[in-house]
């Protein structure tokens, strides 16, 4: 039994496997499948200032080997979070991490203020990066200037560990993750859903009520992988990689090319209880190939 | 309900016409409870443009068989895949899922349940459900022709049916909501299922008429269980699953306009 | 019999399939398998103004709906192509359209230069965006004054049709694509590869010799339809579409989103004769949907 | 020799132990000439991880029975379909494809097939082709253990047959390049197809013995036919396609460290 735990950027984790946001809402509606506190870390649902509806139906569109989403943060707000989902929730014994977003920089700042205060979440993944919103959101992590601006304005507002999430649709992630590791980010994540669209060739029309979406799934795991080990040699911070991972030898990949962690996003989808088959693969492997703690492979990839 | 994942065997899988097929699972264990209206989610294997899981709504539950039937429409690649499977093969499945009808109230006597299409799939299960409470449930199942009426013999096992087709090849010529019965008999609750269309005449019908009435939406999904938020539909209080909060809806709770 | 012909910014085609540079060769290799001549245009492998050999074998790794490669631009020259090759398929009879790169300014514009000369050759694709090869490539398709520069110097030397291929590999295409039109290209085309990665576990290696590389297949479609739609609403001259089309149905939602014409790539490995099924299903699909002309479905979405 | 798209259809599929597979399959119009050493690319349809074809070399083809032969090792996804498929399915192939081994100079009389593993597969015909031209080919087939010798009875039926086995449970024990052949017998030629370190040291041998020696290369391939230049393998002429220029190589071109 090989020892999996890590810590990314202060936060303590019994097992490198996280979900990703949006994709395991908060963490109940996986509950009857497996133990979820046996998940080294949740993030629930992007949240935002103030109750958003998100965008119209049709939100999701089937593609190669991936999915395209346009959910557009839908959520109740962080007041409604506060007092209804975090005191059901608080009590799950891993590491209850909030995906917070926002339209500007006061609404980051706002909400991830409101989370500070929260003894039981112990981290916030700030999401610079949806493509799904009109104002905010991948604006601010399609740029270097825009990525510090909000990342040092939520340092000083929040004194826990801040994990920022980064946008694949840009020329220089690297220089990105530099900026956000200088505002003081303790780790960053990546990638978020590549920008696409789908059409429908019968009815000529967009399949998603937003026209374009976020790619997700198995089809974007090259790009993910690429990125990671991009970033991973950019900055001194802790890499969590996330982009199309299904199984445990999808994730070693991952850490190969300089994860110190991973999340599991739209693999959930397809079989629930996957997370629990990844952290028992993560530990095959570490056994098989005879190293004693993931940490030994992070970056382990020979060039 | 607690949610399993399921390895089911395949003990039939029947062509109906040719855009359909009748899919029988069993399992050594006692199938999990499941509510008439709910739903399972399979995962189709060697598929290669089929990604995610497919919803199916529940057509009927076999206690004694310990069998779970699906109804399924032939329409994509994931369902021609399942259309090939054989007797013996196991399938993946996440189940029981969404929330099923709801029990009508004690006065209401007079239930009709109006499909069209693979729609009647979930109104066998959830007439056998309501003549095991002691209701008399009918049914009206609309279809192009003939042809396409799908399983009438297990309809017929369980209670009255009215047929409706588009060319009067059988029963009354027209849509279900032409059907004489409508103004003949006083309905106490509709459940409804089948296309958009028409559900909402239906929905139509019985909002002008203050029917009851409960509609079974289809959505495309992702996760199934509420937590991706892709399958939403418009409801008075705003975006709702239709996986997880349907996906059977009382049409009092949606903003139609009808 | 709808009409499929088209014109890209003054090349005449019957109709509007091309092949993508790199995946058929000179045309010859595919010769066994139809009729070439009824393909709109054949674009050849990348040329160079010297004789390049390469990148190292791995040059290839296979990921969910697609491949990545890492070939470098392996050609003889564009001497060597003048001489030997150019006399061979100069009869070829449909547009034989020669794909340009370069490290530098100066061997794009010298090898372009050549090329203008060849009286049977009435176009170039201008590769700004190989993500395989150290210096020039890429580079030159990620800012938008590289782009201007290399652009507006091939310009003056090269006096038939001139198609620019951009690189999905930024933070914002369309203004590259603006670039690109200001400094006097007739067409831009588009997606060239995602860069990507893949990993082997097992040896804990990268899979390509260059640890990175070029991502094609259905898995990019996606990111190509949303780019198309985003370029082609910001320049005037004609897009030219790619990315992951396997048939007829994909082609269509290309020509939707805004491409006068589209390439077959990736999709000729997995059945040598593709481009002929695509042609006529096209014309299938605009004669049962009562089109006159492949040009009344170009952009035709409904938004 | 022109390349053809087929659809040939499935006459055997038989399980070799647990690692391969003896594919046959025919046509109802006679098949293409194809040349000892060629491939096939195969298409796999129904394998969600498998994009490519899969190339696989010419075991043997059967002009009387219209039969085309394909030893198939069983490593992945792509392979795992492939066993899986029945008689009488249909099976989509590019060939044939390669350059094929050279016949030999009239002056070459002693011929020599080395393999090992699955690498025997091309020599079979190969060997065939040699016995019909009048030579009189041997084979020297190397394996692990004696479980893994493939097709024995069919060298068997076309030549002299040596082995050599690692565990010594059939043959000489140790390595092809141990075998007593090449030291007593004045070889005259050398074909060879096996795993990598297997050929280099048949062609260390070949060389030091100044021994005309041809190996086929397997390298992952997109295209098969020259276009996609992802294939290569290092020649003293540069890079080289081993799908086109190859797969057959004289290790006189090469250039291997040996």
């Amino acid at each position: 039994m090989a020892d999996l735990s890590v810590n990314i950027g202060g936060l303590q984790m019994q097992n490198p496997v996280m979900t990703a946001s949006g994709t395991f809402g908060y963490g109940e509606e996986y509950a009857d499948f497996m133990d979820i506190s046996k998940i080294g870390g949740i993030i629930v649902k992007g949240t935002t200032l103030n109750h958003r509806e998100g965008n119209p139906y049709p939100r999701m569109a089937e593609t190669p080997s991936g999915m395209l989403n346009c959910v557009g943060l839908q959520n109740k707000g962080v007041d409604y979070f506060i007092e209804h989902i975090y005191p059901r929730i608080r009590g799950i014994k891993t590491n209850m991490i909030v995906n917070v977003s926002g339209a500007c920089v006061d609404d980051y700042v706002a909400t991830a203020e409101k989370i500070n205060a929260l003894e039981d979440i112990p981290a916030i993944e700030l999401n610079i990066s949806c493509p799904n919103v009109k104002q905010g959101g991948m604006a601010f992590g399609t740029t270097c200037a825009g990525a510090e601006s909000v990342v040092s304005a939520v340092r000083k507002a929040y004194k826990k560990v801040l994990i920022v999430k980064l946008s694949p649709n840009v020329t220089n992630i690297a220089e990105i993750a530099k900026s956000v590791e200088a505002a003081g980010a303790d780790s960053v994540s990546l990638i978020n859903t590549l920008m696409g669209m789908a059409i429908d060739a019968e009815r000529m029309t967009p399949v998603l009520s937003t026209i374009t979406g976020g790619l997700s799934g198995p089809c974007v795991k090259p790009v993910a992988l690429r990125m990671v080990w991009q970033v991973s040699k950019a900055v001194k911070i802790p890499v969590v990689g996330l982009g199309g991972i299904m199984n445990a030898t999808d994730a070693i990949e991952f850490f190969l090319a300089g994860a110190s962690a991973i999340e599991v996003g739209t693999a959930n989808f397809i079989d629930p209880a996957v997370t629990m088959k990844i952290i028992s693969g993560i530990n095959d492997y570490l056994d098989r190939k005879g190293f004693k703690s993931v940490k030994e492979i992070v970056g382990a990839l020979m060039v | 309900m607690k949610k399993h994942i399921v390895d089911l065997k395949i003990v039939a899988n029947d062509k109906l016409g040719d855009k359909h097929i009748l899919m029988k699972l069993t399992s050594d264990v006692p199938l999990p409870e499941m509510r008439p209206g709910q739903f399972v989610e399979v995962r189709v294997d060697h598929s290669a443009s089929t990604f995610l899981r497919r919803p199916i709504s529940i057509n009927y539950v076999d206690k004694e068989k310990n069998e779970l039937w699906l109804l399924i429409q032939v329409v994509g690649e994931g369902t021609r895949q399942l259309a090939t499977m054989e007797v013996g093969d196991k399938l993946n499945l996440v189940l029981p899922l969404g929330n099923g009808f709801s029990d009508p109230q004690p006065q209401q006597k007079t239930l009709l349940l109006i499909g069209g299409g693979v729609g009647v799939a979930p109104l066998l299960q959830l007439g056998n459900y309501l003549k095991q409470k002691g209701f008399q449930p009918m049914f009206l199942l609309g279809a192009r022709t003939h042809k396409d009426l799908l399983l009438m013999h297990e309809f017929e096992k369980v209670g009255r049916v009215l047929v409706t087709t588009e060319d009067g090849t059988a029963g009354e010529k027209g849509f279900v909501t032409n059907h004489s019965i409508l103004t003949t008999e006083k309905i106490d609750k509709i459940y409804s299922c089948g296309p958009t269309p028409m559900m909402k005449a239906v929905a139509s019908f019985a909002s002008k008429s203050g029917i009851d009435c409960e509609v079974s939406l289809e959505n495309k999904m992702a996760c199934g269980l509420g937590a991706c938020l892709c399958c939403v539909t418009e409801t008075k209080e705003g975006h709702k699953c239709v996986c997880s909060d349907g996906p059977v809806f009382n049409i009092k709770d949606l903003t139609w306009q009808i």
